[in-house]
């Protein structure tokens, strides 16, 4: 990772040092999704942790023009940091570079923003966790090949065409894996369920369904439940969240055969914090790749407890 | 004595400046007709729904059977023995006949589910005591105002209520219907029943009532004993001066060799794409209206005299019309409203609330809906003269409201409609269709409005006039058509025939009434 | 059919060819679900020869898809006739769900006191929104719409923003096996939530059909002012259709957290739009007063088979929403040719 | 304070002294903004003494963060005032800002052909809605509802799914410069939307106030048939109305991808329903024929200082909800009291 150089306006105004009080600016882009609730969660546990830290937290509600307002109204408060999961990155990219202009450092969780006008990127990698998947896939779950079913995230999200590629690029290596079908299910449950309704229906043969992520897992594997086809069908999906309607629990309990963790970066974020409002340091890595892990039943508790989940 | 049932006194209502019932006394005796008159807004409806328990917010004492009662709501009213049919017909159009008839109080089963076959029962009853043959199961929507009129009058019989207040039962009824309602009223004298009768009809009055209290501006100003000999006596009560002559046209020049013919019909005849039970549609009708003259359409409820003019002014439903049209010589098929303005042609709907006017809109937007065309630029309304055109009208027509733009819900039923009529005359039409035009209205408005008629006819306009009151189309028109069933039964001149001779030329010739 | 026919008939008109012509549009409702149905079957994949939109298992799905959005839909069809509206049944579905997760499984009380006590939330938040349209006279759709934030917000704040999950069995932190029933069906065929659709949905239609109540709702939105004249108890009754609406809309939100085995705050966003898309098509008028609630259960199975027929055929999913836009527009258009004779 | 004068006064009594309590309630909505507006001076959090949200910056942004939804609440106005709902806005102002972002960026266009063709598409579905509504008589409801799932359809199809970032130069797949004042502020101060909504504003309560077109609205809202029997040319008139009201959103939309560098398919969900409160808390009636132009301005306005003071008190997102909503009925209860008085 590079580091922060001298002319970078937010390091150099902004003021630092132990024993102040800081106020964090915490711009989520919906608090409705659990992954980005279990975000704003870490976020705000690790700095309750942190002497001077106070954090407060506007959700966008999926609507950029509304984190573009929520950051304004940050700025109007006079924030120390900007902590942002964009909703998009395009239309944050402006204020956001307000923000940094101002001095403010800016940490960007998750989802990018164009330009280089924040002070460091923490975020995980899509298709590496895609390739993961496919991987497990290819090696350890249907080493024999056989029909795997996608259920997709929302269509034309990111993510989405991410997880999808490196999954398609994670199987490659065994030629006997087949996608028969896939659906969007929106990272809904009910719509996961739904959705494997139908397609089980078109395909009772198949050996396994990837789902974009936990909560569509849970839904495929109920919806296969309700044609007797759990058992011979595997589930596995993404995330790994570690709270109790996560997918470690779920792989804990049976229901999935993996789930492949993507990480919030919400500590690392304030870890990060610290180190420049608090430290004053003025070399932190620009961006930070958050790697995943592979959960299946034998790790799975133990990850559960190590991840902090309650 | 007789036993009073109702005793209000000092009754006072205000509804924001304007004060409707100033400290009225007025009581109702078992076994009486007590009628209650006024010009339109004297407040004899604010009156009756203190009695109804519609308003609840009054100065002054109700008492009923001597005990001083506070009235919570409608229901209340209902349960301390007083029935009301309001003058505004209030039935729900989407149910049935029955189900209007028994709202509020259904009767039920054991299991307390809807008994539908006492509700039959209870309808078909209370029709056939008042002698008129409508079926239970049609929803009230499809009802002609007069039907939905009689509706009104079996449910409120069907409380078997102590005190009956009747606000203009009669104005959208024609002669027979009116006869068997007094017959009604009548047998309920008899059983003891006081009844508060509001009516513009002076005849019926005398008729029926067995005394009369006038209303002026919300305070009592007389009472007497309704006699045709104390007709002018009442009226001046009413009005606060002398009407006389109320039909008196002044026959200046009438001569009939200049009348220019305006419109000529000639086998109308129009198939509706989906009939329309109980109505009838115009079956090859000939008439003709000359400028300058006013012409009546008689006929008994549903004889197809709304049709008629609907079809002239291009508002009638959907349908195949044959026959020929002309107005001043050019053939004339309006598609729509505007296509009928557009030709001189204007129409005063028979229901001002329902077709004509939004309550909270003002009296002057109101009033130049029709021919906002004339009074904008470039599509802006033209402010001074727009009012001054409004002012001018209000003047004309006599309308009183307390400034151009209070709402029209302010105003008096005889004023409202004077606004209606107001709209179609500022689109200065050469044909003006009327219908029933004074349904409402008191005894002076209407002889305004008949003065107003008078005017406009010498000025050259032709007015088709359509009513159910017969004083006022054997007062008013040059000639009258009268309708039975969609055609032309007869075309009478007004001086040579009394109302009994239309009536006759509206019955069916064998076979009974035509209904 | 005659589950079907409007009962205060919605048609102005009676009489003669007309009431045959009448008899056949009253139920059109079931006649576009009849023709969505042929179409599907229709443009059904098959596999070994079998025709996939019509296995048992296939329909079964398709009513237990649209079961809590049917539900929702009886519900919605009491206040629509009734004159209003009510966006708030969405988030109240979700906050049953999550009411419900947390009494059975946090809080750790049985089947019995949790599923009455989140009835209650939901009756009790519909009913005030009853009372504030009929007695301060706001109108229904902003009231619904406050309940709409009001609940999803105290949806959020009770789980905390995250799905509470529910676990089955006899320890702690897991909810009774017996509440496992939602998730399973009728001799493998007949899912459980179908089953409760189509019994709160004939229960609905008795009562429309049967009950002075029902009357009462007509005739207020038909003429308000009418029925309070006639003595109505116009307030009570508002109160009470609301009242029902949003205890409708816990049962399905109690549905919910069943089959998903969980209770999640965020979910049931827009059913409101779904649920009155299945009234309207059902055929109720949204000025009040007249409507039919079999109207309602064809609108909803009738959307019910339009989704499910798109995803057998994995149809685009944006292409989806075209289709379902103009097939709504459709239904409704077929609605008007009735009233358009009249 | 007389720009806020309901032309058609709302009130049903006049004379006297009632005139006044009328003159004083008919700005109603003014005096919610103003309640709002003092509490929230009061209630802004300071920092080195100054009002944090009274500073220029603050209320700039305040005008701006509403100036789309405000825009788009003027055109809900006439559709409201007709006695019409208008539910596709939201989706018409993705499907704009995405048509704005491929024509100018991916196509090379102008801004001079882009910015009308973008207009013409929305007043062109608005006028097919209106069209829907006037000739087929399909409730508006239930039309825009189809409306919006076909123009979200269009906008993800055209869209491709994603975002379409806008980017500035006098390259190939950027575009002119000038599209960026939309991002600008006049003297840095008032923001180029706030302008462009208070123009469209004051526009729209000129044409309220004085032009027939505008009685011709408020008689159709009122009383249809009256209006009809009246020479009033309803299709038309309703045709223009829902047109309006798309341009506006597509106004709506291009100011959006202007702000947002980026034109997205999804952008605008559920603006519908914050139009709509707009419009109520302003003293429109949903069921037609009476309400007024600055009414909805205020509204607007309210909501925005509304938003904007919770955000700076960093008020927790969920109790947000829950303060919104009983703000709105609170707002939308001002209203009523003085109807209440008829
Ligand atoms: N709801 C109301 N709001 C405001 N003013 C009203 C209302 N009802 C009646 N008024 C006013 O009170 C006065 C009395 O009206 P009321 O309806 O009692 O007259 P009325 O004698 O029944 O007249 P009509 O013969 O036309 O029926 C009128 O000036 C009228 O404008
Ligand atoms: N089936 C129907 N559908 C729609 N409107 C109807 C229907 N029947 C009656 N009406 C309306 O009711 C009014 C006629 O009612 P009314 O009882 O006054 O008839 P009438 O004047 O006695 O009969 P006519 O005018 O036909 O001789 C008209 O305004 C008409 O539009
Ligand atoms: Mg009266
Ligand atoms: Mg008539």
């Amino acid at each position: 990772a590079c580091s922060v150089e001298k002319d970078d306006p937010a390091a150099a105004n902004a003021a630092c040092g132990p024993d102040r009080q800081y106020l964090i600016g915490m711009s989520q882009a919906n608090n409705a999704e659990p992954y980005r609730q279990v975000m704003n969660n870490d976020v705000t546990t690790a700095a309750e942790a942190v002497k001077g830290f106070e954090v407060v937290v506007a959700d966008a509600a999926q609507d950029n023009s509304k984190q573009v307002a929520d950051v304004e109204n940050f700025l109007t408060q006079k924030i120390n940091l900007l902590i942002i999961s964009p909703n998009e990155a395009k239309p944050l990219t402006a204020v956001v570079k307000k923000a940094y202009d101002a001095g403010i450092p800016v940490i960007v969780l998750d989802r990018k923003v164009e330009g280089d006008a924040y002070t460091a990127f923490i975020g995980g990698d899509n298709v590496a966790i895609g390739k993961a998947a496919g991987e497990f896939y290819a090696t350890r779950l249907l080493p024999d090949g056989g029909k795997v079913i996608e259920i997709a995230g929302l269509p034309g999200s990111t993510p989405a065409a991410e997880r999808a590629q490196g999954f398609r690029d994670g199987i490659a290596a065994n030629p006997k894996i087949q996608i028969v079908a896939s659906q969007p299910g929106d990272w809904l449950r009910e719509k996961g369920q739904s959705v494997a309704d139908a397609l089980l229906k078109a395909h009772p043969d198949a050996a396994a369904i990837y789902a974009h992520n936990d909560p569509m897992a849970e839904g495929a594997y109920l919806a296969a439940k309700a044609a007797g086809l759990d058992k011979k069908i595997k589930f596995t999906g993404i995330d790994a969240l570690p709270v109790p309607s996560g997918g470690i629990k779920a792989v804990e309990e049976g229901r999935l055969a993996a789930t492949f963790q993507y990480a919030t970066g919400g500590r690392e974020a304030v870890d990060l914090a610290k180190k420049i409002l608090i430290d004053c340091s003025k070399d932190v890595p620009r961006s930070t790749t958050l790697g995943t892990q592979q959960i299946t039943a034998e790790n799975a508790k133990d990850v559960y407890a190590k991840l902090g989940g309650s | 004595m007789v036993p009073e049932l109702v005793r209000m006194s000092g009754i006072t209502k205000r509804f924001g400046g304007v004060l409707a019932c100033a400290g009225v006394d007025f009581t109702v005796r078992a076994g009486e007709v007590h009628a209650l008159l006024g010009e339109n807004g004297a407040g004899k409806s604010t009156l009756m729904n203190i009695l109804s328990g519609v308003h609840t917010d009054y100065e002054g004492d109700v008492a009923v059977h001597g005990e001083v009662v506070r009235l919570r709501d409608p229901a209340d009213a209902q349960r301390h023995g007083i029935a009301t049919i309001h003058q505004e017909l209030d039935l729900v159009p989407q149910l049935t006949v029955a189900e209007n008839l028994v709202l509020g109080r259904e009767p039920r089963t054991r299991a307390r589910l809807l008994d539908r076959r006492a509700m039959q029962r209870l309808a078909r009853e209370e029709f056939a005591a008042l002698g008129i043959d409508l079926d239970p199961n049609r929803p009230v929507g499809s009802l002609r105002v007069g039907e939905q009129q009689l509706v009104e009058i079996a449910k409120a019989l069907s409380l078997h209520a102590q005190v009956l207040v009747m606000d203009e039962p009669t104005a959208a009824l024609a002669d027979a219907e009116v006869s068997r309602l007094f017959e009604i009223i009548d047998g309920l004298r008899r059983r003891g029943v006081g009844i508060v009768y509001i009516s513009h009809r002076m005849e019926e009055i005398e008729v029926i009532a067995d005394r009369a209290t006038v209303l002026r501006n919300g305070a009592v100003a007389g009472s007497l004993t309704p006699a045709p000999e104390h007709r002018p006596q009442l009226i001046s009560l009413m009005v606060g001066r002398s009407v006389e002559a109320m039909f008196a046209r002044p026959k200046t020049q009438k001569p009939a060799a200049e009348a220019r013919p305006l419109l000529r019909v000639a086998g109308l005849t129009v198939r509706p794409r989906t009939p329309r039970p109980g109505r009838a549609e115009p079956d090859g009708i000939d008439l003709s209206v000359d400028a300058g003259e006013i012409v009546g359409l008689a006929g008994l409820m549903g004889s197809g005299r709304t049709e008629l003019l609907e079809t002239l002014f291009g508002a009638g439903p959907a349908a195949r019309v044959t026959g020929a049209v002309t107005l001043d010589g050019l053939p004339y098929a309006p598609k729509s409203p505007r296509a009928a303005l557009a030709r001189g042609v204007g129409l005063v709907p028979e229901d001002r609330r329902g077709s004509a006017l939004t309550l909270p809109h003002q009296v002057d937007h109101s009033m130049v809906l029709s021919a906002l065309s004339r009074l904008t630029t470039l599509g802006f309304v033209r402010r001074t003269r727009e009012r001054a055109s409004v002012l001018d009208m209000m003047r004309r027509l006599a309308v009183k409201a307390g400034a151009p733009t209070a709402p029209v819900g302010s105003l008096s039923g005889g004023n409202q409609q004077k606004v209606v009529l107001a709209r179609q005359l500022m689109t200065v039409p050469r044909l003006l269709l009327l219908d029933e035009p004074t349904r409402g209205v008191d005894v002076g408005a209407k002889a305004e409005i008949y003065q107003i008629l008078h005017r406009l006819a010498d000025e050259g306009m032709g007015i088709l006039l359509a009513s159910s009151e017969l004083p006022e189309l054997l007062g008013v028109c040059d000639r009258v058509v009268v309708l039975r069933r969609g055609a032309v039964a007869a075309d009478l001149d007004p001086a040579d025939v009394t109302g009994d001779d239309v009536l006759a030329a509206a019955m069916t010739a064998p076979g009974g009434t035509d209904r | 059919m005659t589950l079907l026919k409007t009962p205060p008939a919605l048609a102005r008109l009676t009489g003669g060819r007309r009431e045959l012509v009448d008899r056949l549009f009253a139920v059109q409702s079931l006649v576009a679900l009849l023709v969505v149905f042929i179409v599907a079957i229709l443009a059904s994949p098959t596999r070994d020869g079998e025709i996939l939109f019509l296995t048992a298992g296939n329909l079964g799905n398709i009513v237990r898809a649209v079961s809590e959005i049917g539900i929702i839909a009886v519900g919605m069809t009491f206040v629509v006739l009734l004159g209003g509206i009510d966006l708030s049944v969405g988030a109240i579905l979700g906050l049953s769900a999550v009411g419900t997760a947390t009494l059975m499984v946090d809080s750790g009380y049985g089947i019995a006191p949790t599923v009455p006590a989140v009835l209650a939330i939901g009756a009790v938040i519909g009913a005030l929104q009853g009372y504030a349209t009929a007695r301060l006279g706001i109108q229904s759709f902003i009231v619904t719409l406050a309940g709409l934030q009001v609940a999803r917000g105290l949806a959020r704040i009770w789980s905390g923003g995250l799905g509470i999950p529910i676990a089955y069995g006899d320890g702690p932190l897991q909810a009774p096996p017996a509440f496992e029933i939602l998730n399973g069906s009728i001799n493998g065929v007949v899912p459980v939530p179908a089953v409760l659709f189509l019994a709160v949905g004939v229960a609905a239609i008795v009562v429309l059909r049967t009950t002075a109540f029902a009357r009462h709702v007509y005739a207020i939105g038909g003429n308000e002012k009418a029925a309070r004249l006639s003595g109505v108890p116009v307030t009570r009754v508002k109160v009470a259709v609301f009242a029902v609406c949003g205890l409708l809309a816990a049962v399905a939100g109690v549905i919910h957290a069943g089959q998903l085995n969980q209770g999640s705050p965020n979910d049931g966003a827009g059913y409101e739009l779904d649920a009155i898309a299945a009234v309207v098509i059902g055929g109720t008028s949204l000025s009040g007063g007249s409507g039919s609630m079999g109207g309602t259960l064809a609108g909803a199975l009738m959307l019910g088979v339009l989704n499910n027929i798109l995803a057998l055929n994995n149809i685009d999913a944006n292409v989806q929403l075209l289709i379902k836009g103009l097939v709504i527009v459709a239904a409704a258009g077929l609605q008007r040719l009735r009233r358009g004779v009249a």
